[in-house]
Parts: structure tokens; C-alpha cells; sequence
């Protein structure tokens, strides 16, 4: 496509408007690259006919690795030869996305030279997403980003790159260390995040508090999210003070409590812990006064994933209370044996919270060697439809039922 | 002649309501303005006219001889004009015009050995099945464990001391004709072992496939067994629904040595407050024990008492477990949580606890 | 068995304690039945055994109906002749179970001289059940019942005995005349009650509002429910004298609504109707001061039952208000369009609520010829998998979409 | 020998986010007491030891070309010694030290078209992904429609006049990368076209058991068509899941005449007050219309006013309507009630409404 001709009427009208506009970035992107010109161009054909032009993915990758890469090729490489490919890398971001200055402009310095110029900041799953470039270019790609100590993140059924909230570093709610945490377990899982091994993806994601700030409930395999066992610290001066301050603390804290647990009398601000559900409400509207408990650790969930195809879900509970201290052995122990028995008889392309659907909660944890707890589940079975594992026969003792 | 027709009848229907009416019922009929609690099983009616009509209610075993059906007859011509009623529950109800009789009438009762009592705050009857007594599916007795159960919660029928209304139930089988799956408690006999399948007769009382079809797992195949065409029962899928037997006569699942009793709780029809709700399984399995079922009555009662001592006024029991949550319930109930409490079945995903809202 | 030896130690234990004993009501009956007599040998032994000792049931019943009669015979004929046939009668009882004495005598003169002298008051289906008789005495039984006007109930594939709270007979509460209604509806399927022909059983069950206190909502295939459009009637006065005597309007009445819509500043109860869940819980509390609206009617809901097979179900709303007026027409409509959609699709044992779930609601509505409201769910559809009966294809007018 | 060594490097993860802290944050690191905000988009935390880190967000596209981000360097390095961070919903934030630069830096951050906010009350940024940028499934554009979503909204980002929170998300196809699944409002591409087979290359592209086994609807089976091995697909059982064309190129879906855009509403992610929601359908279609999408902006922004005007204070979205029903939420707001948003999947049973608990 000639320089002279490219018009884009449809895309300019997305310059308009207050919200930053990406059709800015492609073109401010576009002064020095032609794959930003192409893709604008491509872009505006698709405004047009309201329709995607990009061929169904296709695999490449780097050396070494088995995702990371996804593959992308424009449907019309005749119009459009600068995205003929146009391919994104998934490069792990640092947890909590965190930066200086000197390490993003490193990162913008090899994607001037190899790249279209345009990024994610960041990919829903947290990766620093670099946005299209070519086959040639990908070792090239990752063999500088190894000068600057950053790595490729997953795709594909592996272990995706984990994320976490800013937690300890920037908020005073967080109940374990969310960074130390990501860092540690994306360290550990590396090689299952490198080379896709499962019958699916397997997503990590930690809150340090039931706030949630990352979503993890909702769109991890594993959710790990802090909570406090203890009673919630009071400040009753600091109480007093909100109230002074004109606060309605029966309106918006205590009839606000979805476990009933709180009085407010006026005077003294009660709460009744052995029913608090740790929902962070109270803690969020009376950020002076109170504060989580000090005896902290993380409630572990499993499961969560878009709708394909069993229908959404949010991660359940596993482990209703985890002390979340380095190197977090006993659970890495679980998450072993959850992949070992995911491995061996999941389904391909089956999550993990669909599978432990399909074979049973029960028989599941029999699998991984965890005790029920009634934590985990919502209510107990409404159905009478136990399948009890042994019975009585004539002539047997009592005591030797167990079979 | 008219004989000959009257043999003919059919589809007449049950005789009309109206003829059956008490004269102030009529007179008020959808006239009523309030009532109150007098005191316990002894409620006032006070219709927009003024017109006052007193409700003595009574217990009855629900299995009635008609001598005893007579005898409530001779104390509904002394004190009701000749009018009784059953209510839902199974109860009897006196319904007085007359503020004196009132007293007299629970002497009678009492004498015939029938408690008054069961509305307002208080345990009123087990609706409940025939058990033992006259069904071939039961895998535990009805009218047994019910004469246990409120012989030692009678207290709870007779006075009003409970925050709110209290309802046990109970069904001899998972076909729950006593609908126990809403009730505050429900007592429901469960059978724990599979068809024993009597291959020698299975063909010539039922269709193969239909008994094949009649398993929602899937757990029963056509086999040749010992020289039989009958079928053969996978037992690591059978779940004891008893669903093939109600289909063929050849699968029975009664069985002494496996048989008992499963207790529920928390279940509710009303709309009132909270919207109607499932019982959920508490207690997986309990012996059946006659004739006293000490371990199921002992169990029941320290539900009841549990949550007479914790919920809040009004609160029927499954509301103050959801207040509570679960896993405090079982701490508090001291029942020990086990993998029979979680769901496998079909929806089964929808009962895990999919949030952190959880109590230590 | 003789007589001299009837020993029941077992069942003896049951003629001890407070609540009324079954075990003295078969031996009221014994001292004139052989039957009972034997019915209470037979139940020793299952005491003894712990062990049911019946037959699957046989079909038998009488002329020119297909229901109402269970068939019952011992397993132990030998043992316990006189039941050997021991089978159950469904008599009809009247709406609301009202009676004369009168008309109880007949039934029991009947009985006394065709059956065990045993009945259950009532079956949990509400009809009253005439308990054990052979199968002769089934012609002779029911050609007396028609002399006192009491028909025979449903069992099997049919209309069961609908049946219904007390209502306006009673209850101030009564939203329309569920009497009168069971009784209508009753008469009107006689032939669907008394004659088998549907896929499986249908049960209608009438409570005057939504406290139900036939427990419809949890045990009818159809579930009519009394309750009001308009705005719960205060009684000011009557507020005021509530709040006197020493009730905690708040904590018992405010604080309870579901719906959060009443307010009590300590003078005044105000309710915002336009949110009231018309739960009855105000009403319940305060009967003297709340009662429901004037433009009373139903909520039709379809579909409950018990747990086998699919699970146990509630019903669900299938006409948010109807005018409960005679001869509801429309309502016998719809009905007779479910049935129809019902037994020609409906599976051999498949109860309504279990079809509506298989075959999709929409489509179930679509059969009925009723338009779906957002009252029929609890929310909308959580899951983006939507069925679109049409597209358009290339080339068509955008109007012509519709096909 | 270095640089051999360098190019074999594998698995070594990301670099250690400690030297990327502000010393402020590593040295306040898990001992911050409590936060403020301090206008809109701006807030500071409070440490134990008293030092305080105050906060700028700024909304950037997500979509950013090294140009910006290098813009935004020249932005930390001028205001937060060179440090700089970025949020779980695509914001930049700017960690400052000094109270005094917080104005300088939304100057300059205004100037070059970043408007600060999304703190507190406010709508934050939208969650959401590629669409005809990048992906072969989409079903609509992504930063498209964020773009005028966005524009229309942004008093909404700059002020904090809502009740409480308000989280939209948008995903392009049904595979939901956006995670709309738990969103107050969620914007989602739709198919509404079964897939148009590519008979002639199905076969050399794709595995047919495969293709067949992926539909979970079974609407697909394999099939001769015009000669080739192929798979037909029943037209009525297709619900346009995608999943076909996911495990192959041979079933696109895209369609520019019947693709376009449905809103879900009343979903929620923290755990604060009630428990995580999904969202649910509210509008099931509206058209694609670029490059301004008119109608959905439109859409949004209603279900937003009538949110902010209704709910209590704190009140999320699903919160709101669980309260006041969906039937008055349909009614407020004007959306007609179809077929489309009954849930017909594997628990649809679970959604009907099943009490009386009505508004009228
Ligand atoms: C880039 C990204 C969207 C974005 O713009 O941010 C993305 C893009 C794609 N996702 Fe995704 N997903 C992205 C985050 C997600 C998330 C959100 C998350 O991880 O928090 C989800 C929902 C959560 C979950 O995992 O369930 C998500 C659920 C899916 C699914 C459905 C999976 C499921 O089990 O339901 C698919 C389909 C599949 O895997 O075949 C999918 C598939 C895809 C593919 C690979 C398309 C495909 O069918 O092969 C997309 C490539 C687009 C492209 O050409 O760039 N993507 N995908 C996100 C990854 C960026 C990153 O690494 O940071
Ligand atoms: C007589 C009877 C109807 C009939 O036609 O037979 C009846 C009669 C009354 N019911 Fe009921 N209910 C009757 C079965 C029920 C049932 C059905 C059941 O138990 O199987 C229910 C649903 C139970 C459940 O939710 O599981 C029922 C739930 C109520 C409620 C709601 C209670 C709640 O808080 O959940 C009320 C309101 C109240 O008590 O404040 C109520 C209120 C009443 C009132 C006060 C209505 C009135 O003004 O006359 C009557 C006396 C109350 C009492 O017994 O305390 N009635 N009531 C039934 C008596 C059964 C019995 O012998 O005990
Ligand atoms: C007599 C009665 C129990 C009682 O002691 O009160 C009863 C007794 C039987 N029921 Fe029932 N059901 C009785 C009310 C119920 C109810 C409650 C109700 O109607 O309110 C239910 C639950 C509600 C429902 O309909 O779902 C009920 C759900 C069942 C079921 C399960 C049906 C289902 O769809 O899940 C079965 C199994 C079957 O139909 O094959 C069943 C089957 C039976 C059979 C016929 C046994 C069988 O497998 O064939 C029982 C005969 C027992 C006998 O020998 O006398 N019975 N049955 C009740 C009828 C009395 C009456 O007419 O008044
Ligand atoms: C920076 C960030 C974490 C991060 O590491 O990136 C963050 C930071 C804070 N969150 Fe958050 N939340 C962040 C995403 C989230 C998310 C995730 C999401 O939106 O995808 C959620 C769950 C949303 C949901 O429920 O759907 C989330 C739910 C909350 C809540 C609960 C709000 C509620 O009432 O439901 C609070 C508490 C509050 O606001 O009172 C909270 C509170 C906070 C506090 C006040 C915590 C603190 O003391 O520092 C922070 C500033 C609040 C604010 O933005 O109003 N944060 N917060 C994320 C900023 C995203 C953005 O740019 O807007
Ligand atoms: S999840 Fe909790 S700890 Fe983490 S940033 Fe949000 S509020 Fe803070
Ligand atoms: S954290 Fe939530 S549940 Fe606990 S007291 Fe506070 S508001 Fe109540
Ligand atoms: S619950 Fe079961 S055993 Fe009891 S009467 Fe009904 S069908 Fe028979
Ligand atoms: S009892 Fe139920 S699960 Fe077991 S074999 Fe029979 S039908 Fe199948
Ligand atoms: S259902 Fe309502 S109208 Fe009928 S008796 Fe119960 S409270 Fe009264
Ligand atoms: S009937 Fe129920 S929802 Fe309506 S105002 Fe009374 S308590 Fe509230
Ligand atoms: S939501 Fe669908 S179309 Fe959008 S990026 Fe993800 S896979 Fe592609
Ligand atoms: S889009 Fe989904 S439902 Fe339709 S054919 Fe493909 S896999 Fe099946």
C-alpha cells in the first residue's frame, strides 16, 4: 500500500473524544513503521466491512520454548504485505507491574528495531504484550530480551503467566506477601509454563485480600487470595473519629455487613468475629479504624475460567485458610498432585475446574489427598444421591465392613 | 332401579366443601380480619363482623382407627356443633364458637391421650409415610420414628418456646412422598446397597431395556447370569436411587444390614422472609434401630436445640445457617464433615463455595 | 397366626410416651379386624427384622377408573393371612379437609364392616386413605363410597387429588378462595384424575398466599398461590398500638423485609411497594395493622417435585398475577396446552418440571403460546450460549430477516 | 563465549520486581496503615512509620506504541525518579513522594490527552482485548468500542459521583479473554451465524472426529459434501459458540451482517459485601456500527444512569438489582424481556424463579 494513499475517514473519527486513542498510538506508530501502517490500513478495511481480517493463528515460536508466541497472519497479505505476518510475544511482566523507566525504554528499544512499535500494556492475563512482527524476527526478539533479564510468558496448555496486585508494596489490606508470592511461583513452574505439557491452561493470580484486585476468582485455575483468621483490628478512637466526622457508621458499615455481625450503638463499634465473613467491607469504608487480623494467610481456590464450554465459573475453595509462607512447599505439594491426576485422566482442553466437575469434588480430593472440609463447599448436597463406597454382606462382622 | 344407576356413577367428585362449613365460617367467610395465639394449640380468629372463632388443634398419629375417628366425632358434636378439620400437617382442629368450651375440649383430648398444641412458635406434626406399615420401598419405618422423634420433642409441640416455626418431615425412600426435601429437619431412610438383582425371575416380570433405562447412572447393562437373561448391576455406580425397582419387582435394595435413616435440615416452604428452600444432608447415615431409633430421636433433638438456642427470633432454621454459614453449623452441631456432604450430581459445581466470604 | 399368641414386645415400646401411638390405634383396630391383627404381626417381625415385608404392588383398582387404589399383599401370606391382600383405597377428601361428623361415621361405618378399620387422616397427597382391604371388597367399597358421595383419588399417570389450605374459611390471609378453586379444578379433570393417560403424574395443590401452607410450591406440578398487586393495606392506629405493646417494629419487622423497602422512624411504617417481594413476613407479624392489597389474585408456578430422577425441584413462575375468578378459563387453557405439549413430548416418567428443564423454557413457552416475563426467572441467563432462529443471509433486505 | 552462553539462557523469568520498587515502597513494604483519596484519580498511603506515597492514575488505551510509553518515562523520570507502574485495569500510575508534583504531573498528563481518575467511586478503565487489531475470532472491534464507551463516560473516570464501583469489561468473541464474565457491565462480540464450512479444505486443515467432538451441542457430524469429506452442521442445535472454529480454520464464524455486540450486566469480582456474581444478559443484540458504535455507547450509558440514580450508596450494580428483582430492572430500564434471556443451558433449571417473591 502506497504511503500517499492511506486514508483512514472511519479510524479518524476515533481520534475525537476525550479517551486516550489507540488510532493514535498505530499512527504515532506508524511515522517509523510500515507494520503499524498496514495494520491502520488493514484496521480501516475492517471498520469498513465490519468484519476481522486475520487468518486463523498458525504456530511459530522460539527455540526452546513451546508458547509464547501467537501466530498471526493477515488474510490479505497482497493489500497489506507489511502484516502479511504479525505476530505477538507474551513477555512475563514483573509482578505487581512494576518498572523503571530504564527497563521499559529497553523494552521499547528492541521493539523499534524488531517490531511494529505497538504494545499491550499490559495483556489481560498480565504479559506485557508486543504486538505483531515477524517469523525472522522472533529469535532475534528473544535473544535480546535475555541481555535485559526479561522472559517469554505462556500460551498455549501451559502454566500462564502468573500476576498479582500490588499488595504489600502500595496497600495496607494485603495479608501475605502477593509479590513475593508471584515471583517465587512463577520461578518454580517455569519449565511447565515454557513447554505446554497440560490437557489445558492453567492460570495463577494473587489478591492479597478478598477485595480481589486481580480478579483471580474469576479468571484463574488457582486463586490465591489472603485473608486473616483472627479477629479484625479496632481502632475505637479512630471509630469515634469517623463518626465525629459525620460518618453514618449503621448505614454504610454496619447494615452493610452481609454476615450481621456488626452493632454500633453510638458509642462503641462491636463486631462479633466468629461470624465475620471477611468480606473487606467494613475494613474498606473505615480505613483508619480497622484493620484485618494479624494472624494472616491466603484462602486457596481452584477452577475459575471463561464460558467455553461448560459455562463460566469462579474458583472454589480448596484450602479455606493457608499460612502463605516462603517456599510455600505444602502447597506446591497439592498443586503437584492436581496437575499429576489433571495430566493423566483430564480431557483435552478440559480446565481444571471442569474436570474436577466432571469426575466429582469427592473423588477428587481422594485424588489429591485433601480432607473435605464444609469451607469448601457453598451448602451441603441437596440430593439424596450418595454413592457410599462399601456396604454390609450377610455373615460379616459389623466391624469388618471397610473394604 | 335406582340402584342400578347409582352403581353406574363415576367422576362425581368429592362431595362440595360448603355442606361441610361450621355456620360461622360461612357467615365470615373471607371475612376474617386477624387472629391471635391464645395460647399454646388455641388460636382466635376475629372477623370484620366482631365474630370470633376459636381453633383448638390437636394431635393425631395420622394412622387412625375409626374407633378413634368416631371418638373425635363424639367430641366435635359436644363442643363443635358436629363441624371438624384435618389440617395439612395431619393435625385435628376443633373450630369453638363458644370461649368456655375451650377448656373443657383439651381436657377431653388430653384424657384420650392427644396433645394440643403445634401452632405459632412451635414443632407441629411430622408430615410423613407409610413406611413398614404398607409400602414395599421403604428402607426404614414411618410412624415409628415419628411417635420417637415427638414423644421426646413434645415439649416443643405443646409450648411455644422456639424463635420461629419449626417443620420435620419424613420419607421412607427417595421418592420422598412425605416431600421432606423443604423441610427445617427431614428424616429420610436411605438404602446403601445395590440391587440384588433375582436373575432367575428378572425376564418374565420385567422389560430389559425399560430396567436398563430406569438407571441415571447408567450402572445397569443386560447380562446372562447363570443361564438368565437379566441384567447386571456395575455397583461402583449405583448411588441406591431405587429407581429400577420401583420399575421391576426383581431389584429390591431392602436391606437390614445396610438400610437406615439420613438426617437434613434447613429446608423451607414459606415465601415469608426468605425465599423457599432445599434441605441440605447433615448427617449422611444413622442405624436403623427399632423400635426406639434412640440415635435418630437423639440427633433430631439436638438440631432443634441448637437452633433454638442460636437463631434469632423469626429465623427458621435454614436462614440461620445461612447467616452462620456452613461450616460453622457442623462445628457447632459437631457433625464431622464428609465427602458425602459434597454434591456429585448434576449441578453439583453450583454448591461449591465459589468466594472467600468464610468464617474461622 | 393365633391368637393367643400375639406377642408384640417390639411394638410395645411405641405405646409408650407423650405423642399419640399408631401401635395403640392397630390394636384399637385389632380387637374387631384380623386384619390389623395380622398388620401388627406382620410389623413385629419388621421391627424384629428391620425389614419391610410387602410386595411390590400389583395393579388392581375398579371399574371404569384406572387409579385410586394401591395394591398391596404380603410377602408372608402364609404367616399373615389376613393380609394378604392389603390394599390401599384413595378416597377424595373434601376441600380444605373440612367434615361433618356425619359424614365421617359413614366413611368409617364402610370401612369397619370392607376394611382394616385403619386410615391414614390424611395421605401426604391429602386424600384420605382407607388402609388395607382385599381385593373384592374393592367393587362393594366403592359402590357404597358413591351412596355418601365420596369419590375415589388419583394414583398413577393422572391428575392427583388436588388439594388446598383452608383459606378464606379461616384465614384472613386468603388471597382468593382456594376452596372453591380445588373444588372447581377438581370437578373439571375428573376424567384426567380417575384415568390415567398422561406421561406422569400431575398434582395441583392451592395455598391462599405465599406462606403456602399446603407446602404447594414444593410438592405440585402446578402450584397456585395467593397475592396481591397493590399495596399492603396499613391500619395506622393499629401500627402505633403494635409499637405500644411493646414490639420492636425494627429489629422484628423492618429489619426481616427482604426487600429492604420499610421504613419505621420510631412514628411511622413506610412501605415502598413498588419493591415488596410480597413475602408476608410484616403481614405475619403484624395482623393486625398490615394486611395484603385489594387487587388480589395467584401466582401460577409449574413444576415441582420430588427428587427422583433429575433431582428434586421447586415450582417456578409461570403466570406472575392471575385473577383467580370462575371459571378460569384462561388458566384451564394454558393447562390443557402444557398437557398436550406435555403427553405428546413428555418421556414415560417424566414429570412436567423435568420436560420444561429438557426441552428449554423459551421453546416450552413457545408450545404454550405464553410470552416469557422476567418474572419467570430468578435472573437472566448467565451463559452467552443464546439459540438465534434466524440470520440473514447475503444478499437479503435487512427487513426481510425475519423467516 | 559469554554471548553463546547468553543466547542458550532459558527459564529464567521475569527479572525480580524488587529493583523496580521506589525506595519509598521497599521501604514501607507491608507496613502501610491507610489509604485516602485526595481529589479524583489521586490518593496517598499512610505508613505506620508516617511517610506518605501519594498516587496519580492516569488512563492510558492499553494499547500503546513505544512512542507513549517512552513519553511516560520522560513523565516518572521528571516526578518519580524514574519508577513507574501500571494496574490490573491498563492504568499508569505514577508513584510520587513529594505532594507538590501531584499537579505538575496531571498538567502534563492532561497535555499530552491522559485524563487522571478511576480511583474510588469512579468507573475505572475497561478490561478487554484484541478484536480486529490482532484476533481471528472476533466478533466485533475491542479498543473500538472502548474508545467511544469511554469518550461518553468519562466525566464518570474524571469525577467520583457514583455509589460505589463500576467495572465494565468487553470481550470480542465468547472466549471471553476480557473476563467480562463478572463485570457490572460486560460488552461481548456475538456470532449469531452457524459456521460456514470450507468443504474443500476441511479435511486437509482439520481432524474430523475432532472437529465433530469440539461442538457441544453435537450440531456437527461428518459428512460428504459436493465430494469431500467434510462435516455438516444442524443449523438449529448451533448456539455459535465458536468452539468448532477455535479447533478449526475450516468453520469461520465471522459474519459482517450477523455479528455485532450483547450487554450483560450485575456481575461482580471482590468479595466485598456480597459474593462474586456473574453477569447476566440484559440487552441479547445490538448491531455493529462503527467506527462509533452508537448504540452500545448509548446502551451503557443508560444502564449506568439508571444505576448511579437508583442504587445505595456502595451498591454495585448486581447488588442493586438483586434488590430491587430483575423484573423492575427490566422495567427501569426499558429493555423488553425475550426468550433470549432464559437460560436454556445445563442448569437453566437453576434460574427459574422458583418463589413468589414478586414485585408488581
Ligand atoms: C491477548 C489476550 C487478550 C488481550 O487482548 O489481552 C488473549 C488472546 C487470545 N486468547 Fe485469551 N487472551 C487473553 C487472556 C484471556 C483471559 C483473561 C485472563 O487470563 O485473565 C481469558 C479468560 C480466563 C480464562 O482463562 O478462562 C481468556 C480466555 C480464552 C479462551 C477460553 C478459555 C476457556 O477455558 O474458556 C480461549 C480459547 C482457547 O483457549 O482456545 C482464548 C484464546 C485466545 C486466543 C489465543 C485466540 C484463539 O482462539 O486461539 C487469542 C489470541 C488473540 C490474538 O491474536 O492476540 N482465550 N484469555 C489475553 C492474553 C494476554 C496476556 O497474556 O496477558
Ligand atoms: C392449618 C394450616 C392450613 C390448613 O389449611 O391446614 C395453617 C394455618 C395457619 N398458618 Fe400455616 N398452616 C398450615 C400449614 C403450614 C405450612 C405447610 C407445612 O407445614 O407443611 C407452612 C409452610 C411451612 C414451611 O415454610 O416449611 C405454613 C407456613 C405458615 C407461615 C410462615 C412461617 C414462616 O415464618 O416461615 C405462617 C405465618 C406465621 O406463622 O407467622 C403461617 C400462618 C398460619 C396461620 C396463622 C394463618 C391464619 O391466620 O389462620 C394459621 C395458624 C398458624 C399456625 O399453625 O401457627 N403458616 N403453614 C396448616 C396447619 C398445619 C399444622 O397442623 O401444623
Ligand atoms: C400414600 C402416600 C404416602 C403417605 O403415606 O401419605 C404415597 C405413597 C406412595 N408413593 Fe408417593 N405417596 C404419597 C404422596 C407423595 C408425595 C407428596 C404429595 O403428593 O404432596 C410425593 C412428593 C411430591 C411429588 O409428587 O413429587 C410423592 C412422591 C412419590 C414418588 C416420586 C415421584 C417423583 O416424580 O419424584 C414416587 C415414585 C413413583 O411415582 O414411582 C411415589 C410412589 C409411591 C408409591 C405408590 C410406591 C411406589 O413406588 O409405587 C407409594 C405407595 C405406598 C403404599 O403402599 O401405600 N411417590 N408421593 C402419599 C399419597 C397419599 C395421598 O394420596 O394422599
Ligand atoms: C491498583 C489496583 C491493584 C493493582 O495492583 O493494580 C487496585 C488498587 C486499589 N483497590 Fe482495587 N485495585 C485494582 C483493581 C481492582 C479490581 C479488579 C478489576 O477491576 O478488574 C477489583 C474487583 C472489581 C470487582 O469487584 O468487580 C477491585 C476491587 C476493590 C474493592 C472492592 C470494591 C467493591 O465495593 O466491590 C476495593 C475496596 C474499596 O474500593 O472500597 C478496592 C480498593 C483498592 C485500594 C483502595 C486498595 C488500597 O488501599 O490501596 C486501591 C485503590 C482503589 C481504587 O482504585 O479505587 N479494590 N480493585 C487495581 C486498579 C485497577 C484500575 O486501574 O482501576
Ligand atoms: S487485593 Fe487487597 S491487598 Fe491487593 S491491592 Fe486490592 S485491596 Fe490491596
Ligand atoms: S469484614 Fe465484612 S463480614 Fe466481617 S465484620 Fe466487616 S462487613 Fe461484616
Ligand atoms: S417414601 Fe418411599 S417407602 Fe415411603 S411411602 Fe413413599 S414410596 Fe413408599
Ligand atoms: S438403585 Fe438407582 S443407581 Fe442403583 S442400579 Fe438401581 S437405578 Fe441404578
Ligand atoms: S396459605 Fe395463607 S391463606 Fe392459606 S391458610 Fe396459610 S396463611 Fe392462610
Ligand atoms: S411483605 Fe415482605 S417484602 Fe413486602 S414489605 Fe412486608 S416484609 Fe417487606
Ligand atoms: S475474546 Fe475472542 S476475539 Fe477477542 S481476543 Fe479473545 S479469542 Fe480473540
Ligand atoms: S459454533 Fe458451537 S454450537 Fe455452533 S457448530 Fe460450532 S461448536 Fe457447535
Amino acid at each position: 500500500m502506497s504511503d500517499a494513499a492511506l486514508k483512514t475517514p472511519k479510524l479518524d473519527e476515533l481520534e475525537k473524544g476525550k479517551w486516550p486513542s489507540f488510532v493514535t498510538e498505530i499512527k504515532m506508530a506508524a511515522k517509523k513503521s510500515p507494520m503499524a501502517r498496514d495494520l491502520l490500513g488493514q484496521l480501516e478495511k475492517s471498520y469498513r466491512d465490519k468484519l476481522g481480517y486475520w487468518k486463523h493463528g498458525g504456530i511459530v515460536g522460539v527455540m526452546g520454548y513451546g508458547g509464547g508466541v501467537i501466530g498471526r497472519y493477515s488474510a490479505l497479505p497482497e493489500e497489506f504485505p507489511n502484516v502479511s505476518h504479525f505476530h505477538t510475544m507474551r513477555i512475563n511482566q514483573p509482578a505487581g507491574w512494576f518498572y523503571t523507566t530504564d527497563s521499559l525504554r529497553k523494552i521499547c528499544d528492541i521493539w523499534e528495531k524488531r517490531g511494529s512499535g505497538l504494545t499491550n500494556m499490559h495483556g489481560s492475563t498480565g504479559d506485557i504484550i508486543l504486538l505483531g512482527t515477524r517469523t525472522d524476527q522472533l529469535e532475534p526478539i528473544f535473544s535480546e530480551l535475555q541481555k535485559i533479564d526479561f522472559d517469554i510468558g505462556g500460551s498455549g496448555s501451559d502454566v500462564r503467566t502468573p500476576s498479582c496486585c500490588c499488595g504489600m508494596a502500595r496497600c495496607e489490606w494485603a495479608c501475605y506477601d502477593t509479590m513475593a508470592a508471584c515471583y517465587d511461583f512463577t520461578m518454580a513452574y517455569q519449565d511447565e509454563l515454557h513447554r505446554p505439557a497440560f490437557p489445558y491452561k492453567f492460570k495463577f493470580k494473587f489478591s492479597g485480600c478478598p477485595n480481589d484486585c486481580v480478579a483471580s476468582i474469576a479468571r484463574a485455575d488457582m486463586s490465591i487470595i489472603g485473608t486473616w483468621r483472627d479477629n479484625i483490628q479496632i481502632d475505637k478512637a479512630a471509630v469515634t473519629e469517623y463518626a465525629k466526622s459525620g460518618m453514618d457508621i449503621k448505614a454504610d458499615v454496619v447494615d452493610n455487613c452481609p454476615a450481621k455481625c456488626m452493632e454500633w450503638d453510638g458509642k462503641e463499634l462491636n463486631i462479633e468475629n466468629s461470624y465475620c465473613r471477611r468480606c473487606m467491607h467494613c475494613i474498606n469504608v473505615m480505613s483508619k479504624a480497622l484493620r484485618p487480623g494479624k494472624d494472616r494467610g491466603a484462602t486457596i481456590l481452584l477452577g475459575s475460567k471463561a464460558p467455553i464450554i461448560e459455562g463460566a465459573m469462579l474458583s472454589s475453595v480448596l484450602i479455606p485458610f493457608y499460612k502463605m509462607e516462603p517456599p510455600y512447599q505444602e502447597l506446591k505439594d497439592i498443586i503437584e498432585r492436581i496437575w499429576d491426576i489433571w495430566c493423566e485422566e483430564g480431557k483435552n482442553r478440559e480446565r481444571v475446574g471442569e474436570f474436577i466437575q466432571r469426575v466429582g469434588m469427592g473423588n477428587f480430593l481422594d485424588a489429591i489427598e485433601l480432607e473435605p472440609v464444609a469451607e469448601m463447599v457453598a451448602h451441603p448436597r441437596e440430593n439424596p444421591y450418595v454413592f457410599y463406597e462399601e456396604y454390609y454382606e450377610e455373615g460379616d462382622e459389623e466391624e469388618e465392613k471397610e473394604s | 332401579m335406582a340402584e342400578v344407576t347409582q352403581e353406574k356413577r363415576t367422576d362425581y367428585g368429592p362431595p362440595h366443601y360448603e355442606q361441610f362449613l361450621p355456620p360461622i365460617v360461612k357467615e365470615n367467610y373471607g371475612k376474617w380480619k386477624y387472629h391471635e395465639m391464645l395460647k399454646p394449640g388455641v388460636m382466635v380468629h376475629v372477623s370484620d363482623s366482631g365474630a370470633k372463632l376459636y381453633t383448638v388443634r390437636s394431635a393425631s398419629g395420622r394412622l387412625l382407627s375409626i374407633e378413634k375417628i368416631r371418638m373425635y366425632c363424639d367430641l366435635a358434636d359436644k363442643y363443635c356443633d358436629g363441624y371438624i378439620r384435618f389440617t395439612s400437617r395431619h393435625n385435628v382442629e376443633f373450630l369453638l364458637t363458644k370461649k368456655e368450651n375451650i377448656d373443657p375440649l383439651i381436657k377431653d383430648l388430653k384424657a384420650m391421650g392427644h396433645p394440643v398444641g403445634g401452632i405459632g412458635n412451635a414443632i407441629s406434626a411430622l408430615v410423613h409415610t407409610q413406611g413398614w406399615i404398607h409400602c414395599h420401598s421403604a428402607a426404614t419405618d414411618a410412624s415409628g420414628i415419628v411417635k420417637c422423634v415427638m414423644d421426646d420433642l413434645i415439649e416443643y409441640f405443646e409450648e411455644t418456646k422456639l424463635p420461629g416455626k419449626l417443620r420435620i418431615a419424613l420419607a421412607c425412600c427417595l421418592n420422598m412422598c412425605g416431600a421432606v426435601h423443604c423441610s427445617d429437619i427431614a428424616i429420610l431412610g436411605i438404602h446403601r446397597r445395590p440391587p440384588r438383582t433375582d436373575h432367575a425371575n428378572l425376564k418374565k416380570v420385567c422389560e430389559i431395556p425399560n430396567v436398563s433405562a430406569s438407571c441415571p447412572t447408567a450402572a445397569i447393562r443386560p447380562a446372562t447370569v447363570d443361564g438368565f437373561q437379566s441384567v447386571e448391576v456395575i455397583e461402583e455406580q449405583c448411588m441406591f436411587c431405587a429407581n429400577c425397582y420401583t420399575v421391576c419387582p426383581a431389584m429390591p435394595l431392602n436391606d437390614p444390614l445396610n438400610d437406615g435413616v439420613s438426617i437434613w435440615v434447613g429446608g423451607k416452604v414459606s415465601n415469608s422472609r426468605h425465599e423457599p428452600m432445599f434441605s441440605k444432608l447433615a448427617i449422611p447415615y444413622l442405624p436403623n434401630n427399632p423400635p426406639r431409633w434412640p440415635e435418630v430421636t437423639s440427633a433430631v433433638r439436638s438440631l432443634v436445640e441448637l437452633w433454638a438456642k442460636n437463631a434469632k427470633k423469626y429465623e427458621r432454621m435454614g436462614e440461620w445457617i445461612e447467616r452462620i454459614g456452613w461450616p460453622r453449623f457442623f462445628k457447632m452441631a459437631g457433625i464431622e464433615f464428609q465427602k458425602e456432604h459434597i454434591d456429585d450430581f448434576k449441578h453439583a459445581g453450583l454448591t461449591f463455595k465459589r468466594s472467600t466470604h468464610l468464617t474461622f
